[in-house]
């Protein structure tokens, strides 16, 4: 076993982005795939730091990660919303149902 | 660095082992005898009525909402705070134009009333159910309580 | 604790076939241990202090006199067995798990609140080389990690499957979340000061006797910062007058009311324990930590590495007594009045004190 | 093996572990805590690679922030009878099949590519870089992020609202 390196890193992240495209591509439940979006941008930021320490050395991965985290946080909270307002039409949040685009 | 990092990380293996410990001395010692009426969930002696895993009020919701926009406020402003004294005016100024910009969102939804809790409405009782009551006794009605605002 | 490590292994062949890493993880296990227990044993005489604070304030009979039938121990008096005989009760006491709860959420839910104040307390410093980890991001990190308690509250109320609980729970997070903004914020001002996150730095530069201390500092920006800081951790911690979450008159114990035997204890010890960080964190960044009060008064005696942890240790059993006395005294607070103290009082004089404090470091 | 590999190690698989319980689990709370746990691991990874402001950070506004409202979000949107809490999945054998061909080329792109990597250098303390550099050159992204956030209170606060009413 080889030393923990940045190829470690970036199969960890590669495992987080696919588990987290799964529950996005399987779930039924909105909440679900916001928490499966939520991952994989968690995956993403592991690359860029990893990138930050092992490749190009300053921090510009590291404040790139930090505006991703700030747009998830933002994208959250909107999307919550719009799956509350989706509830609230539909009595369901489950996304194959929720197939009308009509107010 | 790491080895301040591995401190609390260990700190909380080790209160998990504590508290994981002292369940199973209490285990050990503890009587059991478990029995309908005690597991059941607690109503005040009522048998309950329904799950409680019901909906909530989209308040809570609201405040969470707020709450995660000025939390993340706080930690951008945090590496500015460290190098404030190095910086000075020009930084001042573009935090002052960051904050701003956030209290507008503060002060909307101060006026849209989302920072609101439903208010119990004091004399309520006194002004509507209570002279009907004291009628139905028999007895003189009094005025209402002075309302307390505070 | 780096220094220390390395003193060890110069100073003894012992030691010396160590690795620095391994020493340093069995000190940390160790340090994790003793503020485990030291955690626990606050509680134990924090609720006796609590129940005397409350005896005399509000001249109580139980706490004053509940004794044992030894007769030399019997001589102390003051109720001193009452706790004792409660934390041998806790431990004897049957565990009950309600049918209709979430087993596995019921019994992860205390692990996550103790475990969060106990690793809070890693970066807690109670002297200048008495910090187990001397965190340059010390401050933020005790704010990322006690925000865990919010999850651990809410689980809590909801694996219970008790209505009372999950009102309880979802009331209790509401107001951590509500209080952790103003909290944060003035943490802010005091970074602002220093220059840094660290909290040797943040004491560091308190140091010189009790003017210098950051509650004097700016004045009166940084006095209404502390007593915004105490009210916002107040809040956190549940405690009178902001204990809604465990009203007893209307929700019984709030996200406890399905806990019982020692799940229920941790519930409490993570409470006193988290009373006792507050005072500690409170003392370090406004109080002076562990500067004594008298600078160079009788000649730097009081400044001795020795007295360090004894005054921050003074100190922070002073803010206790405080959070005490605060709530044997005040009736509390209802919903509307809660939200609003928070969003529309300490807020706002949050950012005030910011501006402010930036403004007058510029001037 | 030494401390740092081991330390990858517990936290890679505590990290897996948890996102596999949010994908397979069909209990929503369940997922809820797996993400939780898979997002503190993730923390945890952040540390070994010396990004010690991001960890706290990744800790409050995930853990403290978007969990608490994921949780909150849950327990809006389920029926009342509590056996409504679940998830449905859809279409599971695709899924996993596209998956797992996406991994495998995504390791085979990892390992196939000819990475510039430097030697890493000692682990720094990152706050004070992170605050100057978004003070100077990052100045305009920063403003921006606070319109940002304005919009998102302003719209979810809005369509939160919407129910109410």
């Amino acid at each position: 076993m080889m030393a923990v390196g940045l190829h470690h890193f970036l199969v960890l992240s590669a495992l987080l982005f696919v588990l987290g495209l799964l529950a996005v591509i399987t779930k039924k439940n909105a909440v679900t795939v916001l928490m499966g979006i939520e991952l994989i941008l968690n995956a993403a930021n592991i690359n860029f730091i990893a990138f930050s320490r092992y490749v190009d050395t300053d921090l510009d991965g590291q404040l790139f990660a930090l505006f991703v985290i700030i747009t998830a946080a933002a994208a959250a909270a909107v999307a919550l919303a719009i799956v509350l307002n989706i509830y609230k039409q539909m009595r369901s949040v489950n996304l194959d149902e929720a197939d009308t685009l009509a107010g | 660095m790491l080895l301040h990092f591995a401190a609390p990380f260990i700190f909380v293996i080790v209160a998990a082992a504590f508290i994981a410990l002292n369940l199973l001395i209490s285990r050990l010692l503890q009587p059991r005898v478990p029995s309908a009426g005690k597991t059941t969930t607690y109503e005040c002696g009522e048998i309950p009525i329904g799950s409680s895993w019901v909906q909530f009020n989209i308040r809570f919701y609201v405040i969470t909402l707020i709450f995660v926009i000025f939390d993340v406020e706080i930690v951008f402003l945090l590496p500015w705070a460290v190098v404030f004294k190095d910086l000075g005016w020009f930084a001042f100024v573009e935090v002052v134009i960051f904050i701003t910009i956030l209290l507008v969102g503060l002060a909307y939804a101060w006026r849209k009333g989302d920072l609101e809790w439903d208010k119990p409405e004091t004399g309520k009782f006194a002004r509507e159910a209570a002279p009907q009551l004291f009628e139905e006794v028999g007895m003189e009605t009094r005025k209402p309580v002075q309302e307390v605002t505070l | 604790m780096e220094a220390l490590i390395q003193a060890l292994q110069s100073q003894s062949a012992f030691f010396s076939q160590f690795s620095e890493s391994l020493l340093a993880l069995i000190f940390f296990v160790l340090f994790g241990l003793l503020f485990a227990t030291v955690a626990a044993v606050c509680a134990l005489v924090f609720v006796y202090l609590e129940r005397k604070v409350s005896a005399h304030m509000q001249d109580r009979l139980g706490p004053m006199e509940v004794n044992t039938e030894i007769p030399v121990l019997k001589k102390i008096g003051h109720g001193w067995a009452q706790t004792l005989a409660d934390a041998f009760k806790l431990l004897l006491k049957e565990d009950i798990i309600p049918d209709a709860a979430d087993r596995r959420l019921h019994l992860i839910a205390p692990f996550i609140l103790f475990a969060a104040v106990i690793a809070a307390f890693a970066v807690m410093p109670f002297g200048e080389k008495l910090v187990v980890s001397d965190m340059n991001i010390g401050v933020f990190f005790v704010l990322a990690i006690t925000s865990f308690s919010v999850i651990g509250v809410i689980l809590a109320g909801w694996a219970s499957n008790n209505k009372w609980s999950l009102l309880g729970g979802m009331r209790s997070a509401a107001q951590i979340v509500s209080y952790e903004i103003p909290n944060g914020l003035v943490v802010l001002v005091i970074v602002m000061q220093v220059g840094s996150m660290r909290f040797n730095d943040i004491v560091i530069a308190q140091s010189g006797g009790i003017l210098n201390w950051h509650v004097f500092q700016f004045f009166p920006l940084n006095l209404i910062a502390f007593i915004i800081a105490f009210l916002a951790t107040l809040a956190e911690a549940n405690r009178a007058p902001f204990d809604l979450p465990e009203a007893e008159s209307e929700l019984t114990a709030g996200f406890a009311t399905e806990y019982s035997g020692f799940k229920w204890a941790i519930f409490y010890l993570s409470e006193y324990a988290n009373m006792f960080l507050i005072g500690i964190f409170l003392s370090a960044l406004f109080l002076g930590g562990w500067t004594s009060p008298f600078g160079s008064l009788f000649g730097g005696f009081f400044d001795q590495p020795g007295w360090q942890p004894i005054w921050i240790i003074l100190k922070a059993v002073a803010i206790v007594f405080l959070q005490m006395w605060l709530r044997w005294t005040l009736p509390r607070l209802r919903v509307d009045q809660l939200m609003y103290t928070s969003w529309k009082v300490l807020t706002p004089f949050a950012f005030v004190a910011i501006f402010g404090v930036g403004l007058w470091m510029l001037l | 093996m030494n401390y740092f590999d081991l330390t990858f190690y517990v936290f890679a698989i505590g990290a897996v572990v948890s996102a596999g319980m949010m994908v397979f689990s069909r209990n929503l709370i369940y997922c809820a805590v797996g993400l939780l746990f898979a997002l503190a691991s993730v923390a945890g990874i952040y540390v070994l690679l010396g990004a010690d402001f991001l960890a706290a950070t990744q800790l409050m506004v995930y853990v403290g922030g978007i969990v608490a409202l994921l949780l909150f979000g849950i327990m809006l949107s389920v029926k009342f009878t509590g056996v409504e809490l679940r998830t449905g999945t859809l279409q599971m054998l695709p899924g996993l099949m596209i998956a797992a061909g996406l991994f495998l080329l995504l390791v085979r792109m990892v390992f196939r590519t000819e990475w510039a990597v430097n030697q890493p250098g000692e682990m720094l303390p990152t706050t004070s870089t992170i605050g100057k550099r978004i003070m100077t050159d990052l100045l305009i992204p920063f403003e921006i992020a606070s319109i940002l956030l304005l919009v998102a209170l302003i719209g979810a606060a809005y369509m939160a609202r919407r129910e109410r009413t």
